[in-house]
């Protein structure tokens, strides 16, 4: 056919593509192992998992300048690519070193379970590197099931399956409604790609079309549930608290930051010059996400659960960044979405070590009186407490002073506001944690710290992280503002 | 001029910290007390020569900025973690490493059989970290930071024995109140970058005349935000009640942090920003007006207080209010000088009460002291110095800064604050003697097994008691005005603390006639000596020691009891209705009022919470009607607009 | 030709069938089912709109939507077997540990 | 002609989903859903896109509500109970906000608006729908393929995990508590 393009098979860059085909690659190895029955307590999985996002890793680090667009546009390897590809990878391999002991804890040490979690790993890259709906879609979905299964992995635990269906339910609820909105515009400007998009607003303003609003405010409900902003947000406390808790640690990471990405990427590649429409709608959400998740977390007993609400806090916070938008919005967005991504991985991997064999001690009051049992432990949730709440010198405070400042030069003087009386609001439930780590005596029997070396360099890496963005964040900084320069 | 390595003082003590955590299960106690002490020494040495260089520089030149690196760059905004060394920062990191240091020392000894002697000398060194950051920063951010962290290792230390539940009880307390007054900082800051476009002082300073209209709305707001944060840190009106709780931390904890250095941090705050309150004379005005009341109050209630450490907790709050209250008639210098002559005799007093309270184990209650003066001679030597030099009575260390302070209220035209600030002084002389009495003189009404122990505190408690006594006298006469050539402490700290303003104040007080001053002089001595008479009136020659007097030679000296019936008019007309008020006070407004405006705070956002988690029903139907019901009211939204 | 409002009509009607399904069902795999129906109301309007732009894009979206239809179904009806093999139940509200 | 069918596949679209929703056994629910996807086919096919239809009727009526309906009559699913104050209510309020939503749109659809442009490439003529669909797949949506693949390579561990019979490895010891296998 004449009409029809010649294929492209030849142009693909491998390098630009080497992330999604090294995880690809990983999961085929992960089943393929499985013919050679391991041990319960083996490491074979974790290995192959870890191996394989390092080698993802490495390939899109390998080349980091180079800027392609893959399969006619549909799959872009630049600078935000990079920055996502390298966060997820990041936290994907912390979330192996947390459930490698984890998992065998909670008899769950499955191939699959590592499959599925670079399944999802693959998905949310694919997400944040999409410049076309369809394959946001495509790799929304794809993250989504791999996260249904992982969260219901503990399939004989009632919790976890019970999170494990709401979630999907819920889940699948948004994903109706996002499609409709891709649907709705596509009608709009007869295409999916968001380059093409721009172009056909270029010619054909979209200001005041109903499709076109209707379809962006479906988009942005949408990927507002898989950040967990409120009101959409109610699956996110019942299904943290019932995953396995390395899978929480990672869901409440990745899931929420390639929810941003995507939608960053939609919002300013695709809808410039339109973005006055959206600002009114993602304040109000900013709003409410930030103080409905910082109030429900004052009474919560639950630790996974407190830090459940304070993740869609947290997601507030960003969705400022995300209002703010220009360079620095988008920067300190992902400035925001990497820091948050090393301090909530180490909290909630101070939870994945504690408690026996097939026992969950994540109340806050289990924590009574570890900080001097385990001091190292102590100051390590301390400090992961202190930088969610973003008191200085840590990383948090560092997040936090560029999303507001950025903010603030964009004019959002009562939306900083809010922000700051809400970290002030948030600081009490985190230091919580802090009075039950120090002040308080256990009751009953106290917890036991179940010590594994990966974990414990999980936990290292994010507390030298913590620390080391809090006192010198340039070059993360600096990272994060080049990174959005081709989204602009 | 980067010669005084200024970044090496607040280094210093971190190193420390980061050495404790190390290896500090490996150094024993003596290593600890080594590094911990060791550490803050040099800290000292280290502020010492950088005032030196200073010194040293021509009077115009005395600023010296050193950049350690770049915290944070945001296209033209950047932050640095820069520490400026000028006047005012040099008598702020003087003060704290000295005084920190003396009290480091008393901790070896008064902590020496607490079993957790490694975690309190971590945090006394994190402490003083934190301190340092906020006196020596270079902005408002990294100022911030120190705030933070002051604010931090205070909950830490108040809670320290956390097996007590009150003391757990109080640091939350102090943490929710300190919050608040946060959120004012973090307010004042936004709308100071927003507006003035940087946090560094200098550009911030030099920046706000031309970007804020002088007394406007905006440079208002901003200030009284920041006074917020500073009357939350400095126990000021309304936000001062967790002072006197955070007494259940160690002693030296309350010399430290609740006494000498970080309650001043408020004070210290609004004379660093003294250019910007000059702006806004309304925010000016309340804070002179917020100091006075303060001042006079916390007097009133220390009247009552039987806990000697609450007694002096008090006492602070009331001092901190002559601070204010000297800034807020402009008179910086003032504020600034009684800072540190404060700093001096308070940190004695907590000393030195400490020391009593070791001599008795564990005892803290008034009524079960007396008597003490010569079990305890060194103690009872120092404790006096102190008392004397807060009453305000020549040549100790507090008349002079106090009498700075008064002298400015009155000669900038602030007439009834002075008024205020007077009575305070009265009363402020009333209730120390109160405690000095009552603990050191007269009968002793020590509990027998408290007296077995009884016994002088060790060398390492006693020589910072005498090297704070000696400070407490001499410390007031580098603001001896009859100098030659006016007032050395006021001419040092000019360059930081004057200002148009402020120099048009100065050249009013001095149009005073000298013989007005005098005059202010002598009525502030002579109220300060009429409340330590009617003190030791009311508590020496009490009702007991009158009444068992009374028994004993009731025939003979009939005049005793004409003196007792004196006494009994003192008390219904004079004392008792002081003592009634003060009682009212404090169980009314201060546990009632305040407490219950703190919790009721709490309580709010508790309920709001609990209302918030009745919708989490665990449902996946509420779950998906409350995310349709979100996606009508946004739809409505594009509907409307 | 159909007029494309009326597709557009008709597809709003059975997507908001779908959602109310899903408030009003207690059974999760009526619930289940009512997303379909919401699926495939946003495949009603790919296929309009294809046909009216004249893109053939918007069918091979449907095409990507039917896989994950089917992909999503056999992974929730797992879920959903699972869970009446650990509490013989299927009605979500009678599955409510997680709450608060 | 074309007018008449549409209207009336709609109606029996519209009345089928109707009966998903209100019908009480699952068993009818999942059979209307069949007929819903077959009037949908029709559309489909009135809209000219037959591959489309065909795959509606044969993946989606065909497979996927088989295994809707072989997951009901496995776990032997009765009418559902639907009485009390607390369901009726949990009902009123669903129908209302769905009414809510659906006449926010309706009214928002209502505003003047319009499609985006046209495509330039029109579909040639000479090549039938299907080959044209599978031409595009396998060169600009190529990616969204192999992701497809993906996608579904996740469901078939996921249903593997989640419904596989042997239980989980080692699973020797005694349960912990809220474990009951």
């Amino acid at each position: 056919m004449n009409v029809l393009p010649t294929p492209v098979l030849l142009a693909v860059d491998w390098w630009a593509l080497g992330a999604v085909l090294a995880l690809s690659a990983g999961i085929l190895l992960l089943l393929l192992l499985e013919f050679f029955p391991a041990q319960a307590r083996s490491n074979r999985s974790a290995i192959v998992a870890l191996l394989t996002l390092a080698a993802a890793g490495w390939s899109v680090f390998h080349v980091r300048d180079a800027k392609r667009e893959i399969f006619g546009g549909m799959f872009v390897h630049d600078g935000f690519t990079v920055f996502f590809t390298l966060l997820f990878c990041a936290a994907g391999a912390l979330a192996v070193l947390l459930s490698w002991d984890y998992v065998k804890r909670t008899r769950i040490n499955q191939a699959e379970y590592y499959a599925l979690l670079l399944s999802a790993t693959a998905g949310m890259i694919i997400m944040a590197a999409s410049n076309d709906l369809i394959t946001i879609f495509l790799g929304l979905e794809l993250m989504s099931l791999a996260l249904y299964v992982l969260v219901g992995f503990q399939r004989h635990h009632l919790e976890s399956n019970e999170a494990a269906l709401k979630y999907f339910l819920l889940g699948a609820f948004a994903s109706g409604f996002l499609l409709y909105g891709i649907a709705l515009l596509y009608g709009a400007t007869g295409t999916t790609g968001l380059g093409q998009m721009a172009a056909v607003m270029i010619d054909s303003p979209m200001l005041g079309n109903p499709l076109f609003l209707l379809g962006g405010l479906l988009l942005i409900i949408g990927f507002g549930f898989k950040v967990s902003a409120v009101p959409f947000h109610m699956w996110t406390p019942d299904a943290y608290e019932g995953a396995p808790t390395s899978i929480t640690a990672f869901m409440s990471v990745g899931a929420k930051a390639a929810g941003f990405a995507a939608l960053l990427r939609v919002l300013m590649r695709a809808m410039g010059d339109v973005q006055a429409d959206w600002i009114p709608i993602l304040s109000g959400l900013a709003i409410l996400t930030m103080t409905v998740g910082n109030i429900t977390a004052l009474l919560q007993n639950n630790l996974k659960r407190m830090l459940a609400y304070s993740s869609i806090a947290h997601a507030g916070y960003v969705l400022i960044a995300v209002v703010a938008g220009g360079r620095d919005g988008a920067a300190s967005a992902l400035f925001y979405l990497a820091i948050y991504a090393v301090m909530n991985l180490g909290a909630f991997g101070v939870l994945t070590l504690l408690g026996r064999e097939r026992e969950e001690r994540v109340l806050i009051s289990d924590l009574a009186g570890l900080g001097f049992r385990h001091p190292a432990l102590g100051i390590a949730l301390t400090l992961f407490m202190i930088s969610l709440g973003g008191i200085p010198p840590t990383a948090g405070f560092m997040a936090k002073v560029y999303v507001f400042s950025a903010a603030l030069n964009a004019g959002l003087v009562p939306l900083v506001i809010i922000g700051v009386l809400n970290s002030v609001v948030a600081i009490f439930y985190y230091l919580r944690v802090t009075v039950a780590l120090y002040m308080e005596e256990p009751q009953g029997e106290p917890v036991y710290v179940s010590w594994a070396t990966p974990g414990v360099i999980a936990l290292i890496a994010s507390v030298v992280l913590t620390l080391w963005w809090g006192i010198q964040a340039n070059g993360l900084l600096a990272a994060a503002q080049r990174s959005v320069l081709g989204l602009l | 001029m980067n010669l005084p390595l200024l970044w090496i003082i607040p280094a210093l003590p971190i190193a420390a910290v980061a050495l404790n955590l190390l290896v500090g299960d490996r150094l024993g106690r003596r290593g600890i007390a080594w590094l911990a002490c060791g550490a803050v020494g040099l800290a000292f040495l280290a502020a010492v020569r950088a005032a030196l260089t200073l010194a040293a520089l021509p009077e115009g030149e005395r600023q010296v900025v050193e950049t350690a690196y770049t915290w944070m760059r945001v296209g033209d905004f950047s932050i640095q973690v820069a520490f400026l060394l000028d006047p005012l920062s040099t008598v702020m990191a003087l003060v704290v490493t000295g005084v920190g240091f003396l009290i480091h020392v008393y901790s070896v000894g008064y902590m020496a059989h607490d079993p957790s002697y490694r975690r309190f000398f971590l945090y006394l060194n994190l402490f003083m970290f934190a301190m340092l950051t906020l006196v020596l920063a270079d902005n408002l951010l990294l100022m911030f930071v120190g705030w933070e962290g002051v604010g931090l290792c205070s909950y830490l230390l108040i809670g320290f024995w956390y097996e007590r539940p009150s003391a757990a009880e109080a640091g939350k307390k102090a943490f929710i109140v300190n919050r608040i007054g946060d959120f004012g900082v973090i307010l004042g800051m936004l709308m100071l970058f927003t507006y003035g476009g940087s946090l560094q002082y200098e550009r911030l300073f030099a920046m706000a005349p031309h970007v804020f209209a002088l007394g406007g709305g905006l440079i208002t707001g901003a200030m009284l935000l920041m006074f917020l944060g500073a009357t939350g840190k400095s126990a000021q009106l309304p936000l001062y009640t967790w002072l006197p709780d955070a007494m259940e931390g160690p002693t030296p904890v309350s010399a430290l942090i609740h006494a000498a250095t970080m309650v001043t941090a408020g004070v210290y705050l609004v004379a660093r920003c003294h250019v910007l309150f000059e702006l806004a004379p309304v925010a000016l005005q309340t804070v002179a007006v917020i100091g006075a009341a303060t001042a006079l109050f916390a007097a009133t209630i220390g009247i009552a207080q039987n806990d000697i450490k609450r007694v002096l907790a008090y006492s602070t709050v009331s001092q901190l209010g002559y601070m204010f209250l000297a800034c807020g008639v402009g008179a910086f210098g003032a504020a600034i000088f009684h800072l540190m002559t404060h700093a001096f005799f308070k940190a004695l007093l907590f000393l030195g009460a400490g020391s009593v309270i070791h001599a008795l184990s564990d005892e803290q209650d008034l009524r079960r002291m007396g008597g003490l003066a010569s079990r305890l001679p060194w103690t009872h030597a120092t404790m006096l110095t102190a008392t004397l030099a807060i009453s305000g009575i020549p040549p100790f260390a507090g008349f002079f800064s106090k009498d700075e302070i008064l002298h400015g209220a009155f000669a900038s035209g602030h007439h009834v604050i002075w008024l205020v600030g007077l009575i305070g002084a009265a009363l402020t002389a009333f209730y120390m003697f109160r405690l000095y009495v009552l603990c050191f003189r007269g009968p002793s009404r020590v509990t027998p097994e408290a007296a077995h122990h009884l016994h002088e505190s060790p060398p390492t408690m006693i020589v910072p008691l005498v090297v704070l006594a000696a400070l407490s006298v001499v410390g007031g006469w580098v603001g001896l005005p009859l100098l030659a050539g006016g007032h050395p402490f006021e001419r040092w700290l000019a360059p930081s603390v004057e200002s148009a303003a402020g120099a048009h104040g100065e050249a009013a007080a001095h149009a005073m006639s000298a013989g007005g001053a005098w005059l202010l002089m002598a009525l502030s001595v002579a109220v300060a000596l009429a409340g330590i008479a009617l003190a030791v009136r009311a508590y020496l020659q009490d009702p007991e020691i009158a009444g068992r007097l009374r028994e004993r030679l009731r025939v003979v000296h009939a005049v005793v009891f004409h003196k007792y019936w004196v006494d009994e008019i003192y008390d219904a007309l004079v004392v008792s209705p002081i003592y009634r008020l003060s009682r009212w006070l404090w169980r009314v407004w201060d546990v009632k009022v305040v407490d219950g405006t703190v919790n009721g705070v709490g309580f709010t956002f508790e309920g709001v919470s609990a209302v918030l988690r009745l919708f989490q029903t665990g449902f996946v139907g509420t779950y998906a009607l409350i995310f349709t019901i979100g996606v009508a009211v946004l739809l409505y939204h594009f509907l409307r607009g | 030709m159909i007029p494309l409002s009326w597709a557009l009509i008709l597809s709003a009607v059975v997507f908001v069938i779908g959602v109310i399904g899903v408030l009003i069902r207690r059974n999760a795999i009526v619930i289940f089912m009512s997303i379909e129906l919401m699926l495939n109301a946003a495949n009603l309007v790919f296929v309009a709109f294809s046909q009216h732009l004249r893109s053939i894009d918007g069918q091979v979206f449907v095409f990507f939507v039917m896989t994950v239809a089917a992909a999503e179904v056999a992974v929730g009806l797992a879920i959903i077997v699972n869970l009446f093999r650990l509490r013989e139940t299927v009605m979500v509200d009678e599955v409510n540990l997680l709450k608060g | 002609m074309t007018e008449a069918l549409f209207i009336g596949f709609a109606a029996m679209l519209v009345a089928s989903s109707l009966l998903v929703i209100l019908h009480r056994n699952p068993v009818a629910s999942a059979l209307f859903l069949v007929l819903a996807f077959c009037s949908l086919a029709g559309i489909y096919l009135l809209f000219h896109a037959e591959f489309i239809g065909m795959v509606q009727i044969i993946v989606y009526a065909g497979a996927i509500m088989v295994l809707f309906l072989f997951v009901i009559m496995y776990l032997n699913l009765q009418r559902d109970e639907e009485g009390g104050v607390h369901i009726a209510l949990r009902r009123g309020l669903g129908w209302v906000a769905g009414t809510v939503v659906l006449a926010e749109g309706v009214f928002m659809l209502a505003r003047r608006w319009a499609p985006g442009p046209l495509t330039p490439e029109v579909p040639g003529e000479a090549a039938g729908n299907t080959q044209q669909l599978g031409m595009l797949l396998f060169s600009r949506y190529l990616f969204p393929f192999e992701v497809t693949s993906l996608v579904l390579l996740v469901a078939i561990i996921g249903v593997v995990v989640i419904a596989k019979g042997r239980s989980t490895a080692g699973s020797g010891t005694r349960p912990a508590p809220g474990e009951d296998g």
